[in-house]
């Protein structure tokens, strides 16, 4: 087994907002090892984002606070640097990729230049040097004409194209890790596949480990290694790509996996949502966060928090099902049949 | 059955009766997102919060409220003339500590050297008329002059934006290249124009005031309009066989409101600014009537000695635009839809 | 773009005749005699000065004569100043003016830029409050109002600075104050929020997720992203230095043209009115104008097709 | 990018050092006037203020006080005012009478223009017919004058060069004069009489007079600076034929329309006389250099006399009656204005026997608000009326507007059923309706064009140009014209005094308000600057700075 790369310990984020203090991450533990895909999934608001733009340190200082856990880095704790080694980690030993293509690139500055831009500050290289080396990431991730392209403005490139030059950004110094938030969400899905077909490749090819944020488990199926389910800011389940497709143990991952659909599903099988929707994380207290939404509720899940447990090696769930307390009846079909898998 | 990595002592208090089912209930689940809020409750919610706004929002009321009441507080009126009475410095009962004793720049106390038994709020000018009444009464004509025209900009932009817009092709056409002309015109020097060839009055200045001013609102409504047409609920509705007026009334013109409130916010301050400008270059109004406009460059000319003049007026016609502006501000903020999340 | 162009500039002319048609049947409809003391003209002398000027055609003619004369940079001539040309009073004019205007401009918009971007960095705090709340103020109280002040203030009581006139440069100082209060209000004000609207963005964020330093950040992406937009202000920044000088240079007795034209308006010298309005409203013209191609210039994403609009 | 923002600010910067190198300030002039011992101060230098720019230099053409007085002190004609305002022989060294007073000859002194020329009869007889060959705005001087075939010329009946002035030789100038006229050589003090260089005039074409180097000098002062609408410099004239008179070195005039800001700048020491409004008379009023002068000029209220109730005399008895005119000049207006119960102000018009015109004729028309209350009540029943609303025509300055705000209110609040609107309107415009006679009432204002009382008294003639309200009285008209005929003074003085009598006791015409004042701020140093209510207002040559 290797060794984490980067860890994610019992991260704790909150905001300030007018409404009072939001806590918006609430405990989060994960490892990522290096060259593997892991896989944060959730709904929206779940904290995905947050959790990821910690580890960059790119929130927003006025309002926000990590106030407990802890983020390491090669044995690095990325929340004490200081700000300029930070900056020094940052785009050369972690990078990232935004949700959407169109805005995350300077509408006023040529593609080549933004590229360029890290390179010049992490490598040293001169200007030719950078250009040069721009110009073959550009040609990498499959930018056609790809030297004329570099005198080109954002606006002149498609969708697809944009998340293409994107990714070249964020690969250009050859980083460990690259953080992508989102990076389909805002495609075509034809482009969506080109894209992540991309990303396996460049992973391959540099050996980076990837950090893929997403709410579609299509992606993840095609691209994780291991899965971290998110909720309400905290990870509810984690495991890898099998356990969780096959053997998901926490209400919220079934009721996720049931309302995706799949190419051999019965037709007859209706999609089923998850009913409810998430909680307000200002007013949110103790007990399950998902109790609220959840079929199998006790009265246990709505007034403590239930701990992680260990189901199978790497396979952690956090859920009061997983008790030795609860009565046999009560655990759902679908938990039993893939427990006695 | 599995391994639990519960503490000993947090099993204490998690007991075995705690793991019975607790039914789902979909209505609070439902209830724990955040509450449906009408647009405006939202925008005036978000408006409330805004300090400066608020603030503005209450010294207009009560500037407004004294213009009203203010000029029949006494006995006299903006016209009455008693020349025994004239140039006295302001004089309150129990605010001599602020100044307000009635000395002029020399010092001397005038109500006692001339033996004058009553008292002046904010004066008196040369013909001895009461200025804290024809401050009033200048606020209300200001104030008048400014919503008059602002409402008359309104109504002809709207219509003129709605129609332009709403019909397109070559009406949209042809209206938009008259705009595109009239735009290009100053229109101070079109004010100043009109008002020379026209009788000078309050009817001339806000006649002068709307003959251009109604463009800046036509441009915003058609934007708007043209912005709305394409959403989804104005096609629903006229597939439906909604007839234009009521497309108009019951869909467009509502959403239209925000930036038309906004822009009339604007309007307001711009209007008296400009008719105080006017009577400041010597195209006022006919006396005896007064304007702030026409108390300022009266008080201008005798500021040195007599500064009382001059400081009410200019305080009220600064607080009164301060207030518009900050106001505007605030409601922008409030309604912008892109601050909407 | 050059169909862009050359339907711009046919647009500029359209706008202008209209301009021109305006202000010059406004003016047949002003009243009184445009000739100098009046009072003791007979009507005898008024008819031959009335031919003497062409006013005795009929409106059509002088119209036509108008627009001619026009066409060839020919204003007239001042019935107030014997003898003298509109184009030369206008060209005498212009440049207290323009100096007076481009002082306060490039000034005020210094002074605005850094109080906007300083604020917008400091989003929220006292410096913040404090800059907006400045600039409400320059942007609310009138510019006679505070000319008037600083005259009387900086000019008679401490004695800093020339109180009028238009001697040596020192004496252009308090009229070019007087004129930016109300730039630096709104430039400060339109940047702040241009700065606070592109720090959002996310292209400011992946700047920053490539490691580069914040000071980087700040300047090559979020201050030139921000100033781009504050070309489009030239325009109503245009229109409020040239309401502004109207009055300022009255107060400060400065020789300039907002000054003859509100001088002109009290006398009805009307060859001079016409003359300083449309030169006004094509240099109104003329600057939109420029800002848009500007505009397109520094904006990579604005391109001009042949549809204006 | 980077390259075109550079280029663009580069190229702002181009434009902005050409406009700065464009923009031609007023060329400093400060030795500063530091007071050394004794009585004359070394630098005799004065500091002005005009209200305008000057419109033109060209005499013939002149028609405002600030052109009179530039060309007053930068010219010489054959005669000018003195201390008393009385006309000293300047140019002209000697003047013949023929008996009859009809033929005037002049010598005139040995004098240079500035280009080297003599001044000759001829530069008279030319710039003369000149005035009258181009309809100039002040030809009517040469009628008043009676100067012969002048008016038969301004009716285009008569030839420009058949006025009746000749050219004997360089230095005889002969005038033929209609008939004798007592005040020909007041008026010869008057700008439009002076000469003009016919070479130098030919030479410059349409480009005389508009610079400062376009006209030539034969006066005390030349100019040698004239930036249009900052200012202008004299500076003492060497060549001038009594330069030894002159002892200022030079005068500065800054043209500052703004009259806060005129003070603004005598306040730190930039001029050493300022006019003030009434707004800031409160102020000064204390200061030892505060100063009112009486004007000769009147403002009085026109009626329409077709009005239905205007038109009764009554009516315009009781409204003249009810304004409180000593209120309205001290309390309101404050700059030395005065009230006026006559046609013809005081203080400048005395008779033959040395009497002033305004102490032999009286006040007219005084009373108390009762009897113009009385006289009100008696009119409106005449009239049939019970009430009346009228609206007032003024010019939008800043005195008229407070004159009739007042007046309004004195009327309004005196006279029962009276109301009364304001319509203020620039100042050519209230001359227009005036003349169109389209007003009820109209508050005028009327200056002399020459130092007669009769300047206000023939403009009552029946179809007048300064009529102005339909006003006729045939014995009027008869008097004025036996007046102008009369050569005996101290008979036609009393015609002068009978005519006012006819337009006011007998038909209270109009209404007498006040005769102007002028308050001013002068520093004391300034010795013999010599102020004249008509023509040129200021003549230069005989002031000093003193201490």
């Amino acid at each position: 087994m290797k060794s984490n790369i980067l860890s994610v310990d019992n991260l704790h984020v909150s905001f300030k907002t007018q409404a009072g203090r939001v806590t918006a991450v609430r405990g989060v533990t994960f490892g990522l090892k290096k060259g593997e895909t892991l896989a944060i999934v959730g709904e929206s608001g779940s904290g995905k984002s947050v959790t990821a733009r910690s580890i960059m340190r790119l929130l927003p200082k006025n309002n926000t606070e990590v106030t407990k856990g802890d983020i390491v880095y090669e044995d690095r704790s990325l929340l004490n640097v200081s700000i300029k080694d930070m900056q020094e980690i940052r785009g050369a030993e972690i990078s990232m990729v935004f949700q959407d293509p169109m805005t995350s690139l300077n509408p006023t500055m040529k593609v080549g230049k933004q590229i360029m831009e890290g390179l010049q500050k992490h490598q040293k290289l001169s200007k030719a040097q950078a250009r040069e080396r721009a110009l073959e990431m550009l040609q990498l991730v499959g930018i056609p004409s790809a030297e004329a392209r570099l005198e080109d403005y954002p606006h002149n490139f498609s969708g697809g194209m944009r998340q293409r030059v994107v990714i070249a950004m964020a690969l250009v110094c050859n980083p460990k890790v690259l953080i992508a938030d989102e990076p389909t969400t805002a495609l075509d899905v034809t482009i969506q596949a080109q894209i992540l077909d991309l990303m396996k490749d460049l992973q391959k090819k540099m050996d980076t480990a990837i950090i893929l944020i997403t709410h579609d488990l299509g992606v993840v199926a095609n691209m994780a290694d291991r899965v971290a389910v998110m909720y309400a800011g905290k990870i509810v389940e984690q495991g890898t790509l099998d356990e969780i497709f096959y053997n998901p143990q926490h209400p919220y991952t079934l009721g996720l996996l049931k309302s995706m659909p799949k190419l051999n599903d019965d037709r007859t099988v209706p999609l089923l949502p998850i009913p409810g929707s998430p909680p307000d994380l200002a007013t949110i207290g103790e007990g399950c966060a998902f109790a609220a939404r959840c079929p199998h509720t006790m009265k246990v899940c709505h007034s403590f928090t239930p701990e992680d447990t260990v189901v199978d090696g790497e396979h952690t769930v956090a859920c009061w099902l997983q008790d030795t307390r609860t009565p046999k009846e009560y655990l759902p079909k679908e938990l039993e049949t893939s427990q006695s898998r | 059955m599995k391994n639990s990595v519960e503490e000993t002592s947090k099993s204490n208090e998690v007991t075995e009766d705690l793991f019975v089912k607790a039914p789902l209930d979909i209505g609070k689940s439902e209830e724990i997102g955040t509450p449906a809020v009408s647009f405006w409750r939202e925008a005036f919610q978000r408006l409330a919060k805004n300090k400066g706004s608020m603030i503005s929002l209450v010294l207009l009321l009560l500037l407004i409220a004294t213009a009203i009441i203010g000029p029949s507080l006494n006995e006299y009126t903006y016209r009455s003339q008693n020349l025994a009475h004239s140039n006295l410095p302001p004089k309150v009962q129990g605010l001599e500590w602020l100044g307000l004793n009635g000395t002029d720049s020399n010092g001397v106390d005038q109500y006692t050297e001339r033996d004058v038994q009553v008292n002046y709020w904010f004066g008196t000018d040369e013909f001895g008329r009461d200025l804290w009444t024809r401050v009033w009464k200048g606020t209300q004509i200001s104030l008048f002059i400014a919503l008059v025209a602002a409402a008359l900009d309104l109504i002809i932009g709207v219509i003129y934006g709605g129609i332009s817009s709403f019909y397109g092709g070559r009406v949209d056409n042809i209206m938009q290249r008259i705009i595109e002309v009239l735009i290009g015109i100053p229109n101070l020097i079109i004010i100043i124009l009109f008002i020379l060839i026209l009788e000078p009055g309050v009817r001339s200045i806000i006649l002068a005031m709307i003959i251009t001013g109604w463009v800046g609102m036509a441009r915003v409504v058609r934007g708007q309009v043209l912005q709305l047409k394409g959403q989804e609920f104005v096609l629903a509705s006229r597939t439906l066989g909604a007839s234009n007026p009521r497309l108009i009334w019951k869909h467009i013109l509502p959403n239209v409101m925000g930036p038309v409130i906004v822009t009339v916010m604007f309007t307001i301050p711009t209007a008296i600014f400009f008719e105080a400008f006017l009577s400041f270059i010597g195209l006022g109004l006919q006396a005896p009537l007064a304007s702030l406009g026409v108390l300022i460059e009266d008080g201008y000319k005798s500021m040195r000695f007599f500064s009382y003049k001059l400081i009410y007026p200019a305080i009220i016609i600064s607080s009164i635009m301060i207030c518009f502006n900050l106001l505007g501000d605030g409601l922008r903020d409030a309604l912008d839809p892109k601050m909407r999340k | 773009m050059k169909r862009y162009l050359v339907q711009r500039i046919g647009f500029m002319l359209v706008t202008l005749f209209v301009i021109v048609t305006i202000t010059f049947f406004l003016m047949q409809l002003l009243p009184g005699t445009p000739f100098t003391n009046p009072e003791k003209l007979t009507n005898q002398q008024l008819l031959v000065l009335n031919a003497k000027y062409g006013l005795d055609q009929p409106l059509g003619i002088q119209y036509i004569r108008y627009l001619g004369n026009l066409v060839q940079g020919d204003l007239g001539y001042s019935f107030q100043n014997v003898g003298r040309s509109v184009s030369s009073i206008i060209g005498e004019r212009i440049g207290p003016s323009a100096f007076l205007g481009l002082q306060a401009l490039i000034f005020g918009s210094i002074i605005g830029l850094i109080l906007g971007i300083v604020s917008a960095l400091k989003h929220n705090t006292l410096f913040d409050y404090g800059s907006v709340t400045l600039a409400v103020l320059g942007m609310s109280i009138p510019s006679f109002v505070f000319a008037a002040l600083l005259q009387y203030y900086v000019g008679v009581k401490l004695e800093w600075l020339p109180v009028a006139l238009w001697e040596g440069y020192s004496s252009t100082i308090l009229p070019s104050f007087a004129l930016s209060v109300i730039v630096i209000a709104t430039v400060a004000r339109f940047i702040r929020s241009e700065m606070l609207e592109v720090i959002g963005q996310d292209y400011v964020i992946t700047a920053r997720a490539k490691g580069i330093t914040e000071q980087q950040v700040i300047v090559k992406h979020v201050i030139r992203n921000a100033l781009i937009p504050v070309v489009t202000m030239l325009g109503p920044l245009a229109v409020a230095i040239m309401t502004g000088t109207l009055v300022i240079e009255k107060i400060f007795a400065v020789p300039g043209l907002g000054e003859q034209f509100t001088l002109s308006i009290i006398v009805l010298d009307y060859s001079v009115i016409m003359g300083i309005a449309i030169f006004y409203s094509a240099l109104f013209i003329i600057v939109i104008f420029l800002v848009d191609i500007l505009y397109g210039f520094l904006d990579p994403r604005i391109s001009y097709k042949g549809e204006a609009g | 990018m980077k390259r075109e923002i550079k280029n663009s600010i580069f190229m702002s910067l181009l434009v902005f050092t050409l406009i700065l190198s464009g923009c031609n300030f007023n060329s400093s002039n400060e030795e500063e006037t530091t007071d050394t011992e004794g009585n004359v101060v070394a630098n005799q230098s004065l500091n002005m203020t005009a209200s305008a720019d000057i419109p033109t230099l060209d005499s013939t053409k002149a028609h405002d006080g600030i052109a009179f007085t530039v060309l007053n002190n930068v010219n010489e004609g054959l005669y000018r005012q003195d201390e008393n305002n009385l006309p000293i022989k300047a140019l002209a060294s000697e003047h013949v009478e023929s008996e009859d007073k009809v033929v005037h000859t002049f010598t005139l002194r040995d004098s240079k223009w500035s280009n080297g020329d003599p001044v000759t009869a001829q530069d008279f007889e030319y710039a003369w017919k000149r005035v009258m060959k181009e309809n100039s705005p002040y030809a009517f001087m040469f009628v008043t004058a009676g100067i012969k075939n002048a008016e038969a010329i301004m009716n285009e009946e008569k030839d420009a060069d058949e006025l009746g002035i000749k050219a004997i030789d360089e230095k005889t100038l002969e005038v033929t004069l209609e008939s004798a006229n007592p005040l020909f050589q007041t008026l010869l003090t008057f700008p439009t009489f002076l000469p003009q260089n016919q070479k130098f005039v030919e030479e410059l074409g349409d480009q005389y007079a508009l610079e400062f180097d376009g006209i030539l000098y034969n006066g005390p002062f030349k100019l040698v600076e004239w930036t249009h609408d900052q200012g202008w410099k004299y500076e003492k004239n060497e060549n001038y034929w009594d330069k030894d008179s002159v002892k200022l070195d030079n005068v500065n005039v800054y043209v500052v329309k703004d009259s806060s800001t005129g003070v603004n700048l005598y306040e730190t020491n930039k001029v050493d006389r300022v006019e003030l409004t009434s707004a800031l008379v409160d102020q000064y009023k204390t200061d030892e250099n505060f100063d009112t002068i009486l004007e000769p000029e009147i403002i009085f209220l026109r009626f329409n006399h077709n009005h239905p109730v205007l038109g009764n005399k009554d009516i315009r008895k009781a409204v003249n009656m009810a304004i409180g005119k000593q209120d309205l000049t001290d309390i309101i207006l404050k700059d030395g204005s005065t009230p006026l119960n006559g046609v013809v102000p005081s203080g400048f018009f005395k008779s033959p026997e040395g009497k002033d015109y305004r102490d032999l004729n009286g006040d007219f028309n005084t009373g108390t608000v009762e009897e113009a209350q009385e006289l009100w009540a008696k009119g409106l029943k005449e009239t049939g009326q019970t009430e009346v609303t009228v609206s007032i025509n003024i010019a939008d300055s800043d005195d008229h507007k407070k004159v009739a705000e007042y007046i309004q209110a004195q009327l309004e609040d005196n006279l029962p059923g009276f109301k009364m609107e304001i319509k203020a309107v620039p100042f050519a415009q209230r001359l227009e309706i005036e003349k169109a006679i389209e007003y009820d009432m109209s508050l005028s204002s009327w200056g002399p064009d020459y130092s007669d009382p009769m300047t206000y008294l023939d403009m009552w003639l029946k179809g007048g140009s300064a009529n102005r309200m339909d006003y006729h009285n045939p014995d009027l008209d008869a008097l004025v014209t036996e007046a102008r005929n009369e050569t005996d003074l101290s008979k036609r003085y009393v015609m002068l005094l009978d005519l006012e009598k006819i337009l006011l006791e007998e038909d209270a015409a109009i209404a007498p308000l006040y005769q102007e004042g002028t308050a001013v701020l002068m520093r004391s140093k300034i010795k013999n600057l010599l102020v004249h209510p008509t023509g040129a207002a200021f003549t230069f040559k005989w002031t000093t700075i003193e201490e």
